[in-house]
């Protein structure tokens, strides 16, 4: 049907092509390659990428994995609004920013920034998401567990590393992104005076 | 002394997936709704933000008095503090206070230096709230941007490549073989002292003497037949089934005065 | 990232794109066109058609409704096969010995001689690696399939011909046919038998 001129496409770009509309999840270079007999497919991803700019689809790296997505120009014709109604609250979305530009993090570090108790269920719901992940342990006094941000995350939010977080070398060059000091993890995990209100109501009482 | 900027932890600060509508309706009621806040580092980045410069420009004076003033409010509409916004207040009374002493006379750690912490703080939190803000705006996968709504899928089938060698094959085939031929079972006749005349023989022989007898004295000696190992063990083995059973029967009593000891028996005259 | 020079891409024909991209089921004109605010879409199909041709993937119309698919050239891509080299089972050798030396032969046959019922995926196994296959019917009531080997199997285990399997004398010679020694195991296992003992003892008797 087709009528115009175009190049011969490579067969390795039309391998890679194929998989990746194929497959079910981001794929990184190495599965490619695997899933395709082991050939070098670095070149070929540069070259889908160069052509499907500027389409309705793109291609895109994200955290070494790579996959089509629409183009973000035409999120208004395509957003769905059952999507919208799961929204994160202010304390998650927070707690994400600082794993995200601390990462690696313990809880007393991100407590340590924001000032208060994290809710048990604050990183779980993050963890539900599949953006923040357990990496291991900081090996001081405790061997707290440390957070890390996943490759889900950087695909969610569009990110190809963390080096693209909005605004994260200015704020590593104020020195808002320094390492959480023991200092102020001591101060925001100071034991809390004792609080009469968490107490239960009393339920007994005399006429 | 010493009260450095204390900012203890307060709980159930957090919820999950909803809080926008939330922080709306505080701005609204700020004066009233203490309990909104997510703590008292939470109320002075507000507070902060409310001198409309650069956090790296906060007056803190005008920071604590804002604070103060505010929970000055709330105690005075009989709103119950958190205990931790209390201890901030104290804290920040004290900084207040050190603050406005002569140079000379200010404790250390100088309060120039608490303050700037204090106001690190606030700008650390601030920029992780705004970097919260411009992640949430981006352009989001499931929302924005979508992956192939029906992806075909790869898959991997995994193909056997059966391995046998020749040495296998040849001597599966001779168990096979072994296997098959009729077997024909023969059970060789062994000598043996049966039960019964040893028996007889150990009642007999126990009939000629008062004596206590050791149980290898009832065998028989040791020629012809009785020569054989196999059937000298079997009539061991039958006369001690004897003795047990002549002395179940109270016809003889038995000894053995310590263990694999000599086993000695005697008649037992009713 | 890309240099080549390209025609700009019409709006609508990347909006359509992005929705039969995103699509989870093949979408008909009507359903593209309503979802696109009316918008005539029956050119920019053809245009996304003639696109895609020749490339890894393309947009198909089957019954009036369109999707993006494979390439058919390509799809043994999503059925990747991978080897594993496995060792035959025992009995599946056993079967195999028996084809080679009695070939050809019928189930019953096998389960006669190796004195065991034979599991229906043992020869399955055999004819899946290629050494074992059907070569007709034994003309006896019930005409039961009968079985042989293949030049395969010769190739694998190195055979010029079924020949060269060693003959019952050989095995025989080289002690794979020698009965298991019985008087060592009843040696080793079994109590000494006293033949009287499965009589009752006569506990009865007088002087």
């Amino acid at each position: 049907m087709s009528t115009d001129i175009k190049p011969a496409i490579d067969d390795l770009v039309r391998a890679v092509e194929a998989t990746l509309f194929a497959a079910e999840q981001p794929l990184t270079a190495e599965q490619i390659s695997t899933h395709l007999g082991k050939a070098d497919v670095r070149a070929a991803l540069e070259e889908l990428q160069g052509h499907y700019e500027g389409r309705g689809v793109r291609l895109v790296e994200r955290g070494k994995r790579w996959h089509f997505e629409t183009a973000p120009d035409l999120a208004h014709l395509l957003r769905r609004e059952k999507e919208e109604a799961r929204r994160l609250s202010r304390a998650a979305t927070e707690v994400l920013a600082i794993v995200a530009y601390h990462e690696p993090v313990s809880r007393a570090e991100i407590e340590a920034i924001r000032g208060v108790q994290t809710a048990k269920g604050t990183l779980d719901v993050l963890m539900e998401a599949g953006w923040v992940r357990v990496v291991g342990r900081r090996e001081v006094p405790g061997r707290p567990v440390i957070y890390a941000t996943t490759s889900e995350f950087l695909a969610h939010f569009g990110l190809s590393s963390l080096k693209e977080l909005p605004g994260v070398d200015e704020l590593r060059a104020a020195g808002l992104l320094d390492p959480v000091d023991d200092e102020m993890i001591g101060e925001a995990l100071r034991p809390q005076p004792v609080e009469t209100s968490d107490e239960p109501p009393d339920t007994e009482y005399d006429e | 002394m010493e009260l450095p900027p204390d900012l203890p932890a307060s709980p159930g600060g957090d919820d999950s997936w909803d809080g926008e509508e939330r922080a709306e309706a505080r701005k609204e009621t700020l004066h009233l709704e203490i309990d909104g806040w997510e703590g008292p580092l939470d109320l002075l980045l507000d507070l902060a933000r409310r001198q409309k410069v650069d956090l790296r420009r906060i007056s803190i004076l005008e920071l604590v008095d804002a604070y103060l003033t505010y929970v000055e409010e709330a105690e005075a509409l009989r709103l119950e503090l958190a205990a931790d916004y209390l201890v901030m207040a104290a804290w920040l009374a004290y900084l207040k206070s050190a603050l406005l002493l002569p140079k000379e006379e200010q404790p250390d750690p100088s309060p120039e230096e608490l303050a700037m912490r204090l106001q690190l703080r606030l700008q650390r939190l601030g920029a992780m709230r705004e970097a919260a803000a411009r992640l949430m705006a981006r352009d989001r996968l499931g929302r924005d941007v979508f992956l192939r709504g029906a992806p075909e899928g790869l898959r991997v089938e995994r193909k056997a490549r059966w391995q046998c060698s020749w040495y296998d094959l040849v001597r599966s085939y001779g168990d096979v073989k072994v296997r098959s031929q009729p077997v024909v079972h023969m059970v060789r006749e062994r000598m043996v002292m049966t039960l019964d005349s040893a028996i007889a023989r150990v009642s007999s022989m126990l009939g000629i003497t008062l004596e206590w007898m050791e149980l290898r004295d009832f065998l028989p000696p040791a020629h012809d037949a009785w020569t054989n190992e196999q059937l000298r063990r079997s009539a061991l083995a039958s006369s001690f089934v004897a003795a047990l059973e002549l002395a179940r029967t109270g016809k003889v009593e038995l000894v053995q005065e310590y263990t694999f000891g000599p086993l000695r028996l005697k008649a037992l005259r009713s």
